[in-house]
């Protein structure tokens, strides 16, 4: 009796093992490796939460690329000094100060690079914007967010399962993301 | 280490208690099995260096059904195939490749052919190690030549009816060098 | 901003100058580059190729190892981004290439600030969007890694052997320059300008410093110029109009090739092609095989000895037999032509045929002479005798309409200098745009008479041949970094705006005049008004060039002129003009020669050498030869035979005293007892890339009565016992009686187009696949066709694609996505030739893409056959399978370029890592750009929309690209014309490319194809 | 009734047997062997540094190159491939067949086959561009959307063919050997043999009901494998026949492949069999001359098949019409490979002719350099197909050549290194003859023996 169960057991053990494994790998929501829930800390501690969040600011208005590009690109200083320019929003914050000062000195800030792409796969921000889809329906709620973080897995399922449904009429060529 | 102990334990065959005889000639002992079986003995068993021309009809072994695994098994295997390439290549992810159509079935014939034997082979050997009891860890040894020249019939004593007295006289008559009580 | 999609309006590219406008913009300009890649903290350029600039002109860096997650990257945004700069989107300047006397209006590609990509500007007149492999390829030479970065000063021993070179400051060379040019005795030796504002300037110079003005140029016209002089009393340069002549007769000419502007000439060629019924008639006569010849649709080959006779002979036949032409009663004309009564007998070829024909087509027929193959010791009496053939044939004010500007005239020649240097009258020498210490053959006597000079200030970028004996290197911008104009031989005039901010410390040839003249405190008043060679320019433009301003403020002519790149009114004149007949009596026989004649030439790939150093060009297989990475004395096949000579074996030629060893190529169509050698190759200090690749054959040159004799030179042969294979990128070089390049005479295209195609009936086991939205295709006209390559350089730098070198094409691994594949019809000896240019055929029922095991190549549901090479294991199974072996596979990781020449590459074209396999894409960026583009304003892919990189480049307008489902485009059209076929068609592969027949204005074609003789189809 | 030869010399009893078979595994190895099997592993090292090389710096170390993209790696893969059918005939269409002599030859020519298709396998993954991706071929569920693989594509036949062949052939092989790893077991003196042997032969005990199973699945096994190994050849060949190309593109590759690849395993087992006998002279008797002979009789009749494919192969060119296929087959015989091409005809046609004289079937020297020709000749008959098809196809300015490097020569000569280590290994720690279905032929073609007419 005993023998047979715990014979049974292993069977048993080793098939759903096998199942979870061929799920794991195939269902495109539990990823490994794919750097989901990267969230960096960045140079200047830049606020989402307060920005979008709390004055609502649109992401569009720093993230100007978004509807032309392929890159929704991160604003250079220029974006930043039009609300915290000289005599303007919150001046007496360090960070602000440094802002300003890197500004005027013509220096860039190096920002970590939460979402990454590899190097082959061409994304291009405008067409998913065109379609409607909401930036958060992607990058997360990132009003809420006081540091960036990678919402998504980014993998090519998680692409492909959304182009593939029929409401998008999005292709599926290679060709569409790799060339 | 538990586990392994475990697994040990597990495949560690328990010898039955019994008597043996031992032959050295083959044509002997399946006439001695054919009168243990006649003396009604059912559970007893034949231990030869390699397979016995005539002791399956003289033991009353019946027909190995091993052939319905595999024809199940490589049915399997072939439906398996035709089911995944024409899910794959048709059904999950729809390319255009040559110009050919999604399910172009005659290029599928080679895997679903493959598939078929691969499971017909893997299910027999697996169906032949589940019905010897394989794999085992130390099996009792009646004696260490009967895999190279000795031949050995050995009768379990939970067998219908067992008479030791009567099985070693029944082997000496039929030519047994060595009678002895063991464990298989 | 007009920063808009390609071809959508003609103010898609942009102009610098609308920047300018800006004060911000100078300060903006000089933050630009501070975190440019060139400049990034830690001298990497990163792992991400395809984007340089990740984000917003941006470095990368790895940080460490152990990080949260791998690879970890940076965003560096810029801190002031400049407005019109949208990262991922490109930027198109107006711009013009000028080389010799070629000037095409250019469009330049930036990305992020950096060119990438050069394309001809469809709004440009003469080469209306079409491109050479040298325009294309001159981008290279920006991002040249053997360039010099600063201004340097070669310290000199006593004879002018280089001791040291040194940076110095550009202050410190106009200090010691300016000193110098107060002690007077200047002079300057300078190529020919085509930039009219540059002429001015060096003529304000040479006015302020009392310079005098030399001129030579690598590749020389100065005896075409002098004869033009004494026909027709005009130093200039005739506008030769190829699109008009039905009749073209090219003697030792190559138009098509390297001859005075092939660019252009190749597209009114193309256009006479495509004029059915008319088409017009090329007849070559010529040593060599040059790209011209393969054209022929008749061919006489000759010794370069028998240019004058033949065209002699064509005079006389016409003039004395047929009695055509007003000349015909000039007893002058007369007796001077009986001399030349050579037709048929020993001149070896008659000649009669081509006269008769001549006289028909009178008035629209054209006859070509000159280029170094022409340029024997008679090349005077060659070119008068053309002239006055021309004059004969009525063909002044039709075919060849007079220059309204005539050529840049103030200068002496090059053995003038050498006489003012044998008497010291020169103290500083500035020497600019020419390389004549490569060029000039010792005897022309310069290089032992510069020693004397106190100080040689050049202008190149490096210490080449010229440079390593100068005292300073005043280092030039980049055309591409530079401001400038350039005047067509057409009389269009293009403005050259910088479309980035120079990559070094390098000046302006230009500014460093004005800044010497301002240091003298002398010039003109527009020199002294001149902040910058750009003010200066400007200038010039508002007094001088602007036309039409359509009562606009000069600023908004200026603005609208940067945008469009030409000015819209061309100097023209028309009219015919008068032949000096007393020009004939300059004419005089040629002495026939019976040895070995020596005929140098320029291939289309490297030209006069300047581009030496660019990788794509010396892996550009030569039209020809299809051979890539060096020169090599050509031999016809009678000859190699006689001599015993095989492919790739040594010969070393004497010419007087000089010799070369050279290995040997056995030449088909090449006339008898002639062997060819071409120039440009041989560079010595010019850079990695170009040093020891050939031999300079203008060591072989002569000098002669101040001209340089690069043909018709009696040689001297020996043939060697060594061999050197020769990497020739072509197989095999006959069809071998297949149906691969269909040729029709032009009798029978008419007559049923397309009759020559073998069809054959195709049978297939599937339902085919239907395309519902786009289906891109492709057509090449193999009758416009010229197979001039500037779609494969093209492509090369459209798609990043890599140069393995020539160990490597030897063994067949060229990457090139396009390829032009020379097929000789008829006897080796005296072949027609066919170009056939062979993209991937995105074939719809692809070999390729049965076979790959990962589906690494696929189709896509708009026709394209896509490689994707992320997917890609490398099985190389694809190539196998494939019929037209279009796909190329990487050997080695092709990815390491050596910096600066990675920032050419184009971000939107994956780098192919080692070990996978790529091939033409039908630039399927460009469909996915434009597709999008379409999508974001709401609108429908408009047809010819865009195209791809070849058919952009072409200057023939051969390969035409777009929307087969579409049927207002013009591919779908041309697609389905009874003489357009696919290649390999009975292989039922259903390529998307379709070839247009070859047309032969002959009789009979001189190969059949074998391909259906047994008729065992029908 | 024909009078048989006995297929045991030396008057044996099933004692002497076990004795004979079992003692080669159990004595310590001469220095010979040591010697046999430096070399091996010499050449063995050989093959991971050019392969460890090639992969280090890319496949351009090797003489592929454009048109000829396949070379030597695939020319050797099909070569074992081929190799390794010779030991699955042997074992189980010879077996279906009842022929009885395949007893003592069966085992080491199973053996040959596994390591043949081992060796053989690692070719068409270190072939590739990027061998690091090579599990790409395998329809793994994955996170890609998921993508699968394209069933149409002949390398995924190849890879469900070569995997299942090589699990068919090690199960069949091991399953066959598992009573003698039970004898060799219960002659074990020191503790760890009997345990290693123990484990090895899963507890075989030897009763009859088990033999009663064991024999039914063999059965099974060999009638699985029957199709199998035809199958997996003809796979194989259609790498090449299902493809396009001019050469490759005939119906007649899969009997053609088939035919070769038992042409060359034969005398690859007749390689290795003479050798063998030679360094384990006992073995003399078990393997005796008339094995040899049978085998060289297959070889002679294969041989003649493949000759006839030859000819049948320049017949459809002609017939055919097609001025690709016609131009290849005169290419290959008198282009620039023509010296290939007719080292092929040379070794595998003409050759094994002697074959036909009892005396040279009989002689150990005149075989052993037969087989060798063989095999030579089987490698170029895949470098005929592979490379003088690919080198000059449809259009001629694609025309190119193949010239290998030292690496190539080292992959090719570095695959004998693991395939004989392998073997060497084997003959010393595995029964290399059946002694299980030896004893039952025992008395085959004895005086006086009663039971061998089965």
């Amino acid at each position: 009796m005993t023998k047979k169960f715990v014979g049974a057991l292993v069977v048993f053990s080793i098939l759903g093992g096998l199942s979870a494994l061929v799920y794991a790998l195939s269902n495109n929501k539990v990823v490994i490796g794919y750097n989901q829930g990267y969230e960096p800390d960045q140079p200047i501690p830049f606020s989402h939460k307060l920005h979008a969040g709390q004055y609502k600011i649109d992401c569009k208005y720093c993230h100007t690329g978004t509807e032309t590009s392929k890159h929704a690109s991160v604003p250079s200083l220029n974006v930043c000094m039009n609300c915290h320019g000289p005599g303007l929003v919150q001046k007496e914050s360090d960070w602000i100060n440094a802002i300003r000062e890197a500004y005027n000195s013509g220096k860039s800030v190096a920002w970590q690079k939460v979402h990454l792409l590899p190097d082959f796969v061409r994304f291009h921000h405008g067409p998913h914007i065109k379609a409607g889809k909401d930036c958060t329906e992607c990058h997360g709620n990132v009003a809420e967010m006081e540091k960036i973080k990678q919402v998504s897995s980014l993998s090519m399922g998680w692409c492909v399962q959304c182009h593939r449904q029929p409401e998008n009429n999005a292709p599926t060529n290679c060709s569409t993301c790799h060339y | 280490m538990d586990i392994i102990e475990k697994g040990i334990q597990l495949l560690r065959s328990r010898g039955r208690k019994g008597i043996a005889g031992i032959w050295l000639d083959e044509h002997k002992l399946v006439e001695a099995a054919r009168k243990t079986r006649q003396a009604g003995y059912t559970k007893f068993e034949a231990i030869s260096p390699f397979p016995l021309h005539g002791i399956d009809e003289a033991m009353g072994i019946p027909f190995s059904f091993i052939p319905w695994i595999t024809f199940i098994f490589g049915l399997a295997g072939f439906s398996f195939g035709v089911w995944f390439t024409w899910w794959t290549s048709a059904v999950d992810w729809p390319v255009i490749i040559g110009g050919k159509p999604m399910w172009s079935i005659p290029a599928f014939v080679p895997v679903m052919f493959e598939l078929t034997i691969l499971f017909g082979a893997l299910s027999s050997v697996g169906a032949l190690i589940f019905v010897c009891g394989l794999p085992k860890v130390d099996p009792p040894v009646i004696d260490p030549d009967l895999s190279s020249h000795k031949f050995a019939l050995f009768v379990p004593e939970d067998d219908k009816g067992f008479n030791a007295a009567n099985i070693e006289q029944l082997f000496r008559e039929m030519g047994a060098v060595e009678v002895k009580r063991t464990e298989f | 901003m007009e920063t808009q999609n390609h071809g959508v309006t003609n103010k898609y590219w942009m102009s610098l100058e609308q920047w300018r406008n800006d004060p911000e913009f100078a300060r903006l300009v000089e933050n630009e580059f501070r975190s440019s890649p060139l400049q990034s903290e830690d001298g990497k350029d990163g792992w991400a190729r395809r984007e340089f600039l990740k984000l917003m002109g941006a470095s990368l860096a790895l940080t460490t190892f152990g990080c949260v997650r791998r690879p970890a990257q940076k965003i560096i945004p810029y801190a002031k981004k400049p407005v019109e700069v949208t990262h991922g989107i490109p930027n198109f300047y107006a711009s013009a290439y000028s080389e010799g006397y070629e000037s095409i209006g250019i469009l330049v590609t930036t990305r992020d600030g950096r060119p990438i990509k050069i394309e001809g500007n469809p709004d440009h007149p003469g080469n209306q969007g079409g491109t050479s492999a040298r325009a294309i390829a001159h981008i290279l030479k920006l991002y040249d890694p053997d360039r010099f970065t600063n201004a340097k000063r070669n310290l000199q021993n006593a004879t002018r052997t280089n001791r040291e070179t040194v940076n110095v400051s550009w202050e410190n060379v106009d200090k010691a320059v300016v000193e110098q040019l107060k002690k007077g005795k200047v002079a300057m030796l300078m190529g020919t300008q085509i930039s009219p504002s540059t002429q001015a300037l060096i003529e304000d110079f040479a006015g302020a410093t009392n310079a005098t003005l030399y001129n030579y140029d690598d590749l020389s016209h100065s005896s075409f110029l002098e004869a033009q002089k004494v026909c027709y009393g005009q130093k200039a340069l005739p506008r030769y109009r190829i699109d008009r002549a039905k009749y073209i007769v090219a003697i030792n000419n190559d138009f098509l090739g390297t001859w005075l502007t092939p660019t252009h000439f190749n597209r009114q060629f193309a256009e006479g092609r495509r004029a059915m019924p008319e088409m017009n008639k090329l007849v070559v006569f010529e040593s060599l095989m040059s790209l011209t010849g393969t054209n022929a649709d008749r061919r006489f080959r000759i010794r370069p000895s028998q240019s004058l006779d033949v065209v002699m002979a064509l005079l006389h036949e016409i003039i004395v037999v047929k009695k055509v032409s007003r000349y015909a009663s000039d007893g002058a004309v007369l007796r001077m032509l009986s001399a030349f009564a050579r037709n048929g007998g020993d001149l070896g070829v008659d000649v009669t045929g081509v006269a008769d024909e001549l006289i028909k087509n009178r008035g629209q027929s054209l006859v070509l002479a000159g280029g170094l193959p022409a340029e024997t010791e008679n090349a005077m009496s060659l070119y008068i005798a053309t002239n006055f053939l021309n004059a004969v044939l009525d063909n002044e004010g039709k075919t060849v309409e007079p220059a309204a500007v005539e050529a840049w005239g103030t200068q002496r020649g090059i053995s003038e200098l050498v006489t003012a240097l044998k008497n010291k009258e020169i103290k500083t020498l500035i020497i600019h745009g020419c390389n004549p210490l490569y060029s000039l053959p010792r005897s022309a006597g310069l290089e032992e008479n510069l020693k004397d000079v106190e100080m040689i200030i050049y202008t190149g970028d490096r210490n080449d041949e010229t440079g390593r004996l100068c005292d300073y290197i005043a280092c030039d911008h980049h055309p591409l970094e530079n401001w400038g104009d350039s005047r067509s031989l057409d009389g269009v005039v293009s403005v050259q705006q910088p479309t980035i901010e120079p990559l070094h410390n390098t000046r302006a040839m230009q500014d460093s005049l004005l800044s010497w003249m301002k240091g003298l405190g002398k010039g003109s008043a527009r020199a002294r008004g001149s902040e910058t060679w750009y003010d200066y320019l400007r200038s010039n433009w508002s007094d001088n060039l602007a036309r039409n301003t359509g009562g606009k403020s000069f600023d908004d002519y200026w603005v609208n002129l940067l945008q469009v790149g030409v000015r819209e009114t061309p100097e023209r004149s028309g009219g015919g003009r008068g032949f000096v007949t007393s020009a004939l009596a300059r004419v005089k026989p040629s002495q026939a020669q019976s040895g070995f004649e020596l005929v140098l030439y320029e291939t289309v790939g490297l030209g006069d050498g300047s581009l030496a150093n660019v990788p794509w060009l010396q892996e550009f297989p030569d039209p020809v030869t299809k051979i890539v990475w060096d020169n090599y004395a050509c031999f016809s096949l009678r000859d190699a035979k006689q001599f015993k000579i095989r492919e790739g074996q040594n010969v070393t030629l004497m010419v007087g005293d000089h010799t070369v060893t050279v290995p040997a190529h056995i030449q088909p169509g090449q006339a008898d007892g002639v062997i060819g050698l071409a120039v440009g190759y041989g560079r010595k200090g010019a850079g990695k890339v170009a040093e020891g690749v050939g031999v300079n054959a203008y060591g072989l040159a002569a000098w002669k009565d101040s001209r340089l004799i690069s043909s018709g030179l009696e040689t001297k042969l020996t043939v060697e016992k060594t061999f050197v294979e020769l990497a020739c990128t072509q197989g095999h070089h006959t069809m071998e009686g297949r149906q691969i390049v269909i040729e029709e005479t032009l009798a029978d295209h008419i007559k049923k187009p397309g009759g020559a195609i073998h069809h054959h009936p195709d049978l297939t086991m599937w339902k085919e696949i239907e395309y519902k939205g786009n289906k891109w295709g492709m057509v090449v006209d193999l009758n416009s066709c010229t197979g001039c390559g500037a779609c494969v350089i093209a492509c090369q730098s459209e798609n990043n694609i890599p140069v393995v070198g020539k160990k490597y094409v030897l063994r067949g691994r060229e990457m090139h996505w396009l390829r032009i594949d020379r097929y000789y019809t008829g006897t080796p000896e005296d072949p027609d030739t066919v170009h056939q240019p062979v993209p991937c055929m995105h074939c719809d029922n692809a070999p390729c893409e049965t076979v790959c095991p990962v589906i690494a190549t696929v189709h896509s549901d708009e026709g394209t056959n896509d490689m994707i090479y992320n997917r890609c294991v490398g099985t190389r199974y694809c190539s196998n399978n494939c019929p037209y072996k279009v796909r190329r596979f990487n050997w080695f990781d092709y990815t390491e370029i050596q910096k600066p020449r990675h920032l050419a590459l184009n971000p939107d074209v994956t780098v192919r890592h080692r070990g996978v396999m790529e091939k033409c894409t039908f630039c399927i960026h460009r469909i996915r750009f434009h597709k999008t583009q379409a999508k974001l304003e709401d609108r429908e892919l408009r047809a010819d929309e865009f195209t791809t990189a070849c058919a952009q480049a072409c200057p023939s307008k051969a390969i035409i690209f777009g929307d087969l489902n579409n049927s207002e485009s013009k591919v779908s059209g041309e697609f389905k014309k009874p003489h357009a076929y696919a290649l390999l068609g009975e292989l039922n592969t259903k390529p998307a490319v379709h070839y247009q027949v070859k047309v032969r204005n002959t009789e009979e074609l001189k190969g059949e194809s074998k391909h259906h003789e047994k008729g065992h189809h029908s | 009734m024909i009078r048989r030869n006995p297929l045991i010399l030396g008057n044996k009893t099933y004692e002497t047997i076990t004795n004979d078979i079992a003692s080669v595994v159990e004595r310590f190895p001469k220095p010979a062997f040591f010697v046999g099997l430096s070399a091996t592993l010499f050449l063995l090292f050989i093959f991971i540094f050019a392969k460890g090389m090639i992969v280090t710096y890319g496949m351009g170390m090797m003489g592929t190159s454009h048109p000829v993209n396949w070379g030597t790696d695939i020319i050797t893969f099909v070569f074992w491939i081929g190799i390794g059918h010779a030991g699955t005939l042997i074992s189980a269409i010879l077996f279906l067949f009842r022929q009885k002599w395949r007893t003592s030859i069966a085992r080491s020519a199973e053996a040959m086959t596994v390591f043949a298709v081992m060796t053989a396998g690692l070719f068409p993954i270190l072939h590739t561009g990027r061998p690091w991706l090579a599990y790409w071929l395998l329809p793994y569920p994955n996170q890609r959307g998921p993508l699968w693989v394209n069933f149409r594509s002949p390398l995924i036949w190849d890879v469900f063919a070569v995997s299942t062949y090589a699990t068919v052939s090690i199960v069949f092989w091991y399953i066959g050997m598992v009573p003698d790893l039970a004898t060799i077991r219960d002659r074990a003196k020191s503790p760890w043999r009997k345990r290693i042997y123990g484990a090895l032969s899963l507890g075989w005990r030897g009763t009859a009901r088990n033999w009663n199973h064991y024999e039914m699945v063999y059965m099974l096994l060999a009638g699985l494998s029957t199709p199998l190994v035809l199958s997996v050849h003809s796979i194989v060949s259609f790498d090449f026949a299902v493809a396009s190309l001019p050469g490759w593109h005939t119906t007649i590759f899969p009997p053609y492949f088939v035919a070769g690849a038992i042409f060359s395993g034969f005398a690859m087992v007749v390689t290795l069999m003479t050798i063998f006998r030679e360094l384990v002279p006992v073995f003399k008797d078990y393997i005796t001359l008339d094995h040899m002979e049978a085998m060289n009789k297959i070889i002679m009749a294969t041989g003649l098949m493949v000759g006839y494919a030859y000819g049948s192969e320049f017949f459809i060119a002609w017939y055919s019409g097609v001025e690709y296929e016609k131009y290849v087959f005169l290419n290959r015989a008198f282009g620039p490979f023509a010296w290939s091409y007719w080292i092929m005809v040379t070794c595998n046609v003409i050759i094994p002719q002697v074959f036909w004289f009892k005396a040279a079937r009989r002689s150990i020297p005149i075989m052993f350099i037969v087989s060798i020709f063989v095999n030579i000749g089987m490698w170029f008959e895949r470098f005929v197909i592979v490379v003088t098809s690919l080198h000059r196809d449809f259009l001629p300015s694609n025309w190119g050549t193949w010239i290998p490097t030292v690496w190539d020569f080292g992959a090719l000569f570095g695959s004998f290194g693991l395939f004989l280590t392998l073997f060497l290994l084997y003959s010393r720690v595995l029964p290399a003859i059946s002694i299980a279905e030896v004893k039952p032929v025992l008395n085959v073609g004895r005086e006086g023996d009663g039971n061998g007419h089965h």
